[in-house]
């Protein structure tokens, strides 16, 4: 049974948060919230969940499309507002922050903001959001794209959005982690080469002495994954 | 009811071209959409958006034309329909100029106009290409000598905020999600709130200190019932995917938009908001 | 109860001679007294407190010797008794570094802590003596050249809070006016709260996100019913008018104030709080 | 019958209050509590009043002590902080701010700051509160002053603990304007002279060519003011 991409990103993600720590994330994000809930129903009980909405700790009954949905803040047991959670990461006192970027380089910096100029763009897309504060401040930033190809990893961004403490990067075909400022694959989905993922991606990657292979989804987080996202909101991004 | 209650014409009327104005709620949720549609009955131009997070309410402002400049942190569709095609449009066509912020420096700038400063500076954010693009400047603090991003004082002409209830004072509840929409009616010079339901004027204190706005900051008072629609009411109405996926689809080319805008926006029938398509 | 919650003595153990604490409340409002009295039975010295406007607490941690220094923007028992009897003989005898603020710097110097930034700069200010006194420096707005007043980072090591109600995991509720004690919270190193009730885990939740200081601030939550007292708890008792006059009635003189301390304060049984004088 | 001073000052205070204005007090602020209460209750029944205790247009139906007691915010409308009432202030939008000073010098700057030296005092007054930042951003500061001798009015204050936007000070003797920076006596008390006034004042006043006679309160003021403030709380400050 070979396992969706969006399942081995969220369940990779999952598996990267620790318990008791405080994590984020923004708009647009429906893998993250996917880690984040199956890292809490699995070994992280006692994780902090916040989001855009200022929920603290909310738990959801039912995943919206939309990740600033009301709906994400069903048992909260506190309402702030971003504001906060901006503050709390510029005094490092966020744990975790999940960001994406349309192009990411070798360093995970990335970019969010235009393809072309700034002033007059090629592609002008969403616009960082939170990234440039947050990839800067919070202890610590996980990446994702669910496209692993050499438009989404380039040897150049077309603009830096931001930059930071990158940790870790999950794509459709590896986990990558920064080592000494530079990205390089820790573990490949069941499947994947390096010479395919050197072959996806646009800047040169490091071939570490052991590559092992990214761990599958156990039964109990494929079980775990449908049952927190029946409707299968994780695969909108694919669509 | 009297007081600061008006039409949404009307107050929609005293909002001058060349405008910023803040818009309350966050991507897809509690926009308001009543007065952004208002907005582009009324043929505004030159107007200034603000926002963390906008959706459709910017998408829609940049297609009518009714902005040249929008100061935002993420303008997209999310996950449900990706890039906001008439903000790109507007962008890659050279006919709004975004001025990209982070989230936070939005905060961080609403923040300076609240506090009656010119900038406040910022943790973190060197090696964003923002700084540059932006031509943010920095500052060193003076006691450290370390060196900090002066982010300047964001001051709305009008935030425009979608309440659940109000009073003709303008006193306005929030049920749930603030978002950004207190920073808003504090830093902005005017504020006009829409709500879902006018109260009377004793209803709000009655209840024990229920507004969220107080209504001294509140210049104009609309009743608008659904209207954040398309966008969700928090405990009221979700966002309504149909229309939204239909506008999306409409927006891919500029005929099929405009007939989109003629049929759903400048009707003043569409003003109630909500039809099922 | 298990999580977070610990004894008085056991929490305030954990807060180092020399540690600057923040404590919540207001004047005689909320207060926190009963952790305030354990400093002061614990022999704690060398603290230094932060508070816009305090009363019979900083007042008490003077007089005892608890506190060397005091970052205050008011001490006083307003105009129920006037000066702060054992505050101003520290300060006037030299045992007391008096750093004075204004309130709004107090709040300013926490909000640099807040938002991870050595210092904010303040609207106004210019003429008064306190810019020289406490050695504040000014910047200059990068953009229009303006001159500030920089307020420095406010960084408690402790912020002491006393709340209505807490759970175990530190989720914390404050019924009616917040004071300063949610800014107290986020800028502070470690956070205790004192909580009239110790609800179970999910009670805030079930109720409806009914915390104000969020569980995953705090490090200890304490027991401490009437916790305020001789300060008022909004909605659950007044000040105790009569236990502050005799307060300072006592500390006229030395004498009589130390023997007030022992009958009052320092006998563990006077932990309770609130028997009648 | 002879008003006691505390009446002709809340009184005075609350007929310089607008319909409509926003207005604030702090701590230890007995007097401006029961004016702000008349004015609203007479000819300001829109005024906005703001305290200490975050609370938004508050109507207490009873008064205490503390003027930052819990009972100041009932029936309040909204329940915000302390800090959006100086960001209100920072940003020249509060209208009204009442302070006082323990000493007050010709241009209204005032002292609630030391007696002696800043960092070894003869007295250690309580400090200035929100004195330094309001006096010098709310549209205007009304100083109101319990005792009016040569300790209270000073040719030169031991220090600044605030000063700007002073407009008014009412005293025991008289209410004061400053016009060009110079405070001038605008009506004196009843049975007040000129001389007496200067007499007790410890820098040189300019004589007004007219110097009416402050109006007693009248009946309809001194019904209300008892009213408000059955138990005298008023009267503290002179004990």
């Amino acid at each position: 049974m070979s396992d969706h991409p969006a399942d081995l990103i969220a369940c990779s993600m999952a598996r990267l948060l620790a318990d008791g720590e405080t994590v984020f994330h923004g708009v647009a994000s429906n893998l993250p919230l996917v880690a984040i809930l199956l890292a809490r129903a699995t070994h992280a009980p006692g994780l902090v969940y916040l989001n855009i909405g200022g929920a603290v700790d909310a738990r959801p009954t039912r995943l919206p499309k939309s990740t600033v949905d009301p709906a994400l803040a069903d048992g909260a047991v506190c309402r702030v507002t971003l504001a906060d959670f901006f503050d709390l990461s510029a005094r490092r006192r966020l744990d975790t922050v999940f960001l994406s970027g349309a192009q990411i380089d070798l360093h995970g910096n990335f970019n969010l903001s235009v393809i072309g100029p700034f002033d007059r763009p090629k592609v002008r897309l969403p616009g960082g959001a939170g990234s440039a504060l947050l990839a800067s401040t919070a202890r610590r930033t996980i990446l994702w794209r669910t496209r692993h190809d050499q438009r989404a990893f380039v040897e150049s961004l077309d603009f830096v959005s931001a930059c930071g403490n990158v940790e870790w990067v999950v794509t459709p075909l590896a986990v990558l982690k920064r080592h000494e400022g530079s990205l390089r694959p820790e573990s490949l989905h069941p499947g994947v080469t390096f010479e395919a993922l050197q072959e996806a991606t646009g800047f040169e990657l490091a071939r570490p002495e052991a590559l092992p292979t990214t761990a599958p989804p156990t039964d109990e987080e494929r079980k775990t994954i449908e049952a927190i996202d029946p409707e299968g909101n994780r695969y909108l991004e694919f669509a | 009811m009297s007081g600061k209650v008006i039409a949404l014409a009307d107050a929609v009327a005293r909002i001058d071209d060349g405008a910023t104005i803040a818009l309350s709620g966050n991507t897809f949720h509690r926009s308001p959409t009543a007065a952004v549609h208002e907005l582009v009955r009324q043929g505004k131009r030159g107007l200034r958006v603000v926002k963390t997070a906008g959706a459709y309410d910017v998408d829609l402002l940049a297609g009518a034309g009714s902005i040249d400049r929008a100061a935002v942190g993420y303008v997209g569709f999310e996950a449900l329909f990706g890039l906001a095609p008439n903000y790109r449009r507007a962008a890659e066509e050279g006919r709004l100029v975004v001025e990209e912020h982070a989230c936070y420096t939005v905060i961080t700038g609403l923040r300076a106009a609240i506090q009656g400063v010119p900038f406040l500076p910022v943790a973190g954010m060197f090696g964003s290409d923002l700084i540059p693009a932006r031509e943010w400047k920095t500052v060193f603090d003076p006691y450290s000598g370390e060196e900090l991003v002066a982010i300047p004082r964001l001051a709305p002409d009008w935030a425009i905020i979608h309440v659940h209830r109000a009073d003709p004072e303008g006193n306005a509840q929030i049920r749930g999600s603030v978002f950004e929409d207190l920073l808003m009616a504090n830093a902005a010079e005017r504020v006009m709130v829409t709500a879902e339901e006018v109260v009377p004027p004793e209803a709000l204190r009655a209840e024990g200190a229920q507004a969220t706005v107080p209504g001294f900051l509140v210049d104009a008072v609309v009743h608008a019932p659904r209207g954040a629609w398309p966008c969700s009411c928090e405990g009221l109405y979700p966002v309504d995917d149909a229309y939204l996926s239909a506008y999306v689809e409409a927006s891919k080319d500029e005929a099929a938009y405009r007939e989109f805008l003629q049929a759903y926006v400048l009707q003043p029938a569409a003003l109630a908001g909500g039809e099922p398509l």
